[in-house]
């Protein structure tokens, strides 16, 4: 996966967020403040001119970039949590030219302990944790079992889908569905389902 | 959705805009979403930074002025606002005795306000933060995102503010910062929900004599939903929410806020309930507010902040104040 | 009807409560429903009273104090005061100078204050009267009830009260309140009707994308129903109406009022257009009230008041007042 | 009719104005502000302790009194109207033993008279004068006829009504409900419709 692989992700991202924004927002409305959609499709939205604007050539480069965007424009919780996680991918990708699957499992990884570094959120809290971690485990699992790339990746954006869904019963216990207390119960985290959003994008990206 | 804007993408920039026009007294910086007092900052005067998602109007804009904010930065609409923002904001009214951060207790302006120091730092400005938690509808555990950040806000604004336009330090003003914010309680009720221009229609629904009590300022729905009653039990229901937390005695510094929908009138109507209660504990409502202070949007409902004085919090109070929301006792 | 009441009766009372409760600076009575100041008639300086139906808060309670009004009797809601109210206010703030009534032109108030000043005769208290009538959605004529009036008040108690202060005999104070009335002009924009306590539903129906054009602040329906349209069309409109009937040019005294559901953030928005259109026509908005300040209970919507100012209204204008809904300015 | 007659008249005001209440209050609500029922409902309500602690001994008396409590109590356009018509009506019948018809239309003329000093309207400008006018004219009409005094009074009761129901076509000139211009037509003017169960009340007492 080279930096036009990631550029492509992006992109990807940028363009299933905007189609997904009232339905993210739709579900920060039962347990949050109805603004999650809008969030992030105004943060990504802002990364598109920057990139055009930038043209970073390497992974790490772009990702940096992403984060930052992101971090300046999102707001919110969900802005300093993927920004911090792009950002953290970036740096460690840095000018790799070709990323492999494990290569992307231990960026990954960086983007997570961003996350629970700032949010402090662990796996069963209702967070986009949730997705993540899911995710994560599966790509990793598909390189101890030696599979494809694409096939790797496809069993990441699955497993980050069904982690969104397991949160569906959990009690919020992070953000603002946790004031919800036990009415938090039957929703699915927004931020949950705005990380399977992103697996699935790079899973579009990786079948192209 | 029927309201008085122009376009969902431009509605705090076309406020800002109109906020600018009508208090020439304010900077506001439209591009940077910053708000600062014309004046610019005190040189060895503490500052103060506070910011926050946009729909909680006057908070935190309208209390940018002589004896409360040096400058506040409005985010999207109930979203927080971005450290970009906030380190032009500290930068800004950094007078050389350093910035305190008064950050109302939500994921989202924490996470921003603690990158906010991080860059503040590396820019060798001193910034301490405050952390306000006052909303008893929210059980504080560390299991938890912990209480919301609600209408003490607008005591920690204030009465911090008064200290440092007095000239305090940093960590004294940080110091009676925490201690209000510690004396402080809310508790909001909800007749309706809010329609954030984004969505269009409201964040939940309530039937036609349906509550939510323990709301937050986000049009988030409460803890539980409850039947509507006379203005007296409410009025009783969240100040027994107030006392259980935190027993009520005293000179007690007291705000019924409107939450944007409901009509001042009914707010003294609560008012005088709070009063009778406070009586009924042996306290008194030594300062008030009544109005609308810290809103969310068009919803009904209120909230009742209360905050334990004592001498010298009171003449921290009562010292002059002029923002476009707050304003007494200055002299011209 | 949710509403934050003890009973539709107490409506009143109850606020007045709370009113007293919250402002020890006033002294209100609430068995003969009158709002004063604490500190009494001074001697020599004329009084003035103002007063209509409840419902309109802050008007006309909020605006009783130092370098506004004397006295407010505030009615049941929507509906007039009685003259013995009226007359108690009267006799209360006389200070041998003679009392100014503010009335708004409406048959209801404008027939009880005719009645106290014929009882203020009988007791030797000279008594003028103002009429405000800004309100252009209603054509002027001498077969009709006349223009209402409406936020012009907020300007002629604040002005003449300035005056009032200076120590101005009471023929100039009632000069200077007319000269207001005379100078400024009001339109109103309802996105709801707004729902009375006694009737426990909204007064009129308006669609999920309609809107009424000239409303007064009593839920009356306006002259026209209308599409809603974006802030900057809804500014656009009120501001032609006040145009065409009184051109607008050079200082202006603006007023964006919300109507009492409506977000300050969104008259924040409509104040921003105001301005572009005021600079369109060579005019400024020198001086200006964004807020809720002549409100018809849960309504939403806004109205838009404008004055043209010279010197020396500018400067009563920027005098001192301390009253609970304006204060600036006071040397304490 | 005697002080005993005109006593019995106010009752039944007293009651059907606190029955028909939200019907005033519905026709206000088109045209006006929605508080005429509540403000005669007050008004008169008032007038039940007053008359018990008082006892006017006179028709006269009595009239000033109820007069003087709506003036106290109703506020609104309606309180002083009512309020002077009614003192203006005690002042003509004054200590009159027994008032014939054609006293009464002397009394209801003098109320007229100073509820138009008071508030200039006139006929057609859709306002209680529309209802008024019309049974003062039935009744003077009966007393040149020589009709019995029940069926004078009947007439005007109708007359009024029927001054009511005229109302609905016109387009008011004085009140609130002159606001609307031209949507002020095809409602009934809610003091016109109070006038008229004014006369009902004096019809219900009459026929007992
Ligand atoms: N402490 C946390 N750790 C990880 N994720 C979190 C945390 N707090 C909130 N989130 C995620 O952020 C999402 C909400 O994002 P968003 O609506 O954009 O921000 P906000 O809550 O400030 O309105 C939640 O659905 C959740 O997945
Ligand atoms: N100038 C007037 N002359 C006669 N009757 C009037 C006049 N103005 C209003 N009215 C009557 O008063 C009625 C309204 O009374 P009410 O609703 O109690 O007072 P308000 O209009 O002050 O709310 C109208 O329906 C009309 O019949
Ligand atoms: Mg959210
Ligand atoms: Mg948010
Ligand atoms: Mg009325
Ligand atoms: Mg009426």
């Amino acid at each position: 996966m080279n930096a036009a692989f990631f550029a492509s992700w992006i992109e990807e991202i940028i363009r299933t967020v905007h189609v997904e924004r009232d339905r993210l927002t739709r579900l920060d409305a039962a347990v949050g403040d109805a603004d999650h959609g809008a969030n992030l499709d105004r943060g990504f939205a802002a990364v598109a001119p920057v990139l055009a604007a930038k043209q970073p050539d390497t992974t790490g480069a772009l990702l940096k970039q992403v984060g930052d965007t992101l971090i300046r424009n999102v707001g919110g919780a969900s802005g300093p949590l993927y920004g911090m996680a792009f950002r953290e991918m970036g740096k460690v990708l840095g000018d790799t030219p070709d990323v492999s699957v494990a290569e992307l499992c231990t960026a990954l990884r960086a983007g997570l302990a961003g996350i629970q570094k700032l949010g402090a959120a662990v796996e069963g809290d209702k967070t986009l944790v949730d997705a993540l971690i899911p995710a994560i485990r599966a790509l990793e699992q598909a390189v101890r079992d030696g599979v494809k790339q694409q096939e790797a990746i496809a069993a990441a954006a699955a497993a980050a889908l069904a982690g969104a869904e397991a949160t569906i019963p959990m009690l919020a216990r992070k953000g603002r569905a946790s004031y919800l207390g036990p009415r938090s119960v039957g929703h699915e985290d927004p931020g949950a389902a705005s990380t399977a959003l992103i697996f699935a994008a790079l899973n579009t990206v990786a079948t192209r | 959705m029927k309201k008085l804007i122009n376009d969902i993408e431009s509605v705090v920039p076309d406020a800002l805009r109109g906020l600018a026009a009508a208090h020439p007294e304010l900077r506001v910086d439209e591009e940077s979403r910053i708000v600062l007092r014309a004046a610019g900052p005190r040189p060895g005067k503490v500052g103060l930074v506070s910011g926050g998602g946009s729909g909680h109007e006057p908070l935190h804009t309208g209390f940018v002025g002589y004896g409360m904010l040096d400058a506040a930065c409005p985010g999207e609409v109930f979203t927080s606002p971005v450290p970009h923002q906030m380190i032009e904001a500290t930068t800004a009214v950094n007078g050389g005795a350093g910035v305190l951060h008064i950050v109302k207790n939500y994921t989202g302006d924490v996470l921003n306000f603690q990158m906010t120091a991080e860059l503040s730092a590396e820019e060798n400005i001193e910034v301490a933060a405050v952390l306000v938690d006052d909303d008893v509808a929210v059980h504080n555990s560390i299991h938890t995102a912990g209480r919301r950040g609600t209408g003490a806000t607008v005591f920690v604004e204030k009465i911090a503010g008064a200290l440092a336009e007095a000239g305090a330090p940093l960590r004294e003003v940080l110091r009676v910062a925490e201690e209000v914010n510690a004396r402080s309680r809310s508790f909001g009720i909800g007749l309706s929900s809010c329609t954030t221009p984004a969505v269009g229609k409201p964040t939940f629904d309530l039937g036609d004599a349906e509550i939510e009590l323990g709301i937050g300022i986000h049009g988030e729905p409460g803890r539980t939903r409850a039947a509507m009653r006379p203005a007296r039990d409410l009025a009783r229901i969240a100040m027994d929410a107030l006392h259980d937390d935190l027993p009520i005695s005293g000179d007690t510094l007291v705000m019924v806020n409107g939450m944007g929908g409901t009509p001042l009138i009914e707010l003294y109507i609560v008012f005088a309930e709070v009063v009778d209660y406070l009586a009924e504990k042996g306290a008194r409502a030594a300062r008030s507010l009544v109005g609308n202070y810290t809103t969310s949007l068009d919803m009904q409902g209120f909230s009742i902040t209360t905050c334990r004085l004592d001498d010298r919090l009171t003449r921290l109070w009562d010292a002059p104040v002029e923002t476009p929301a707050l304003r007494w006792g200055r002299l011209t």
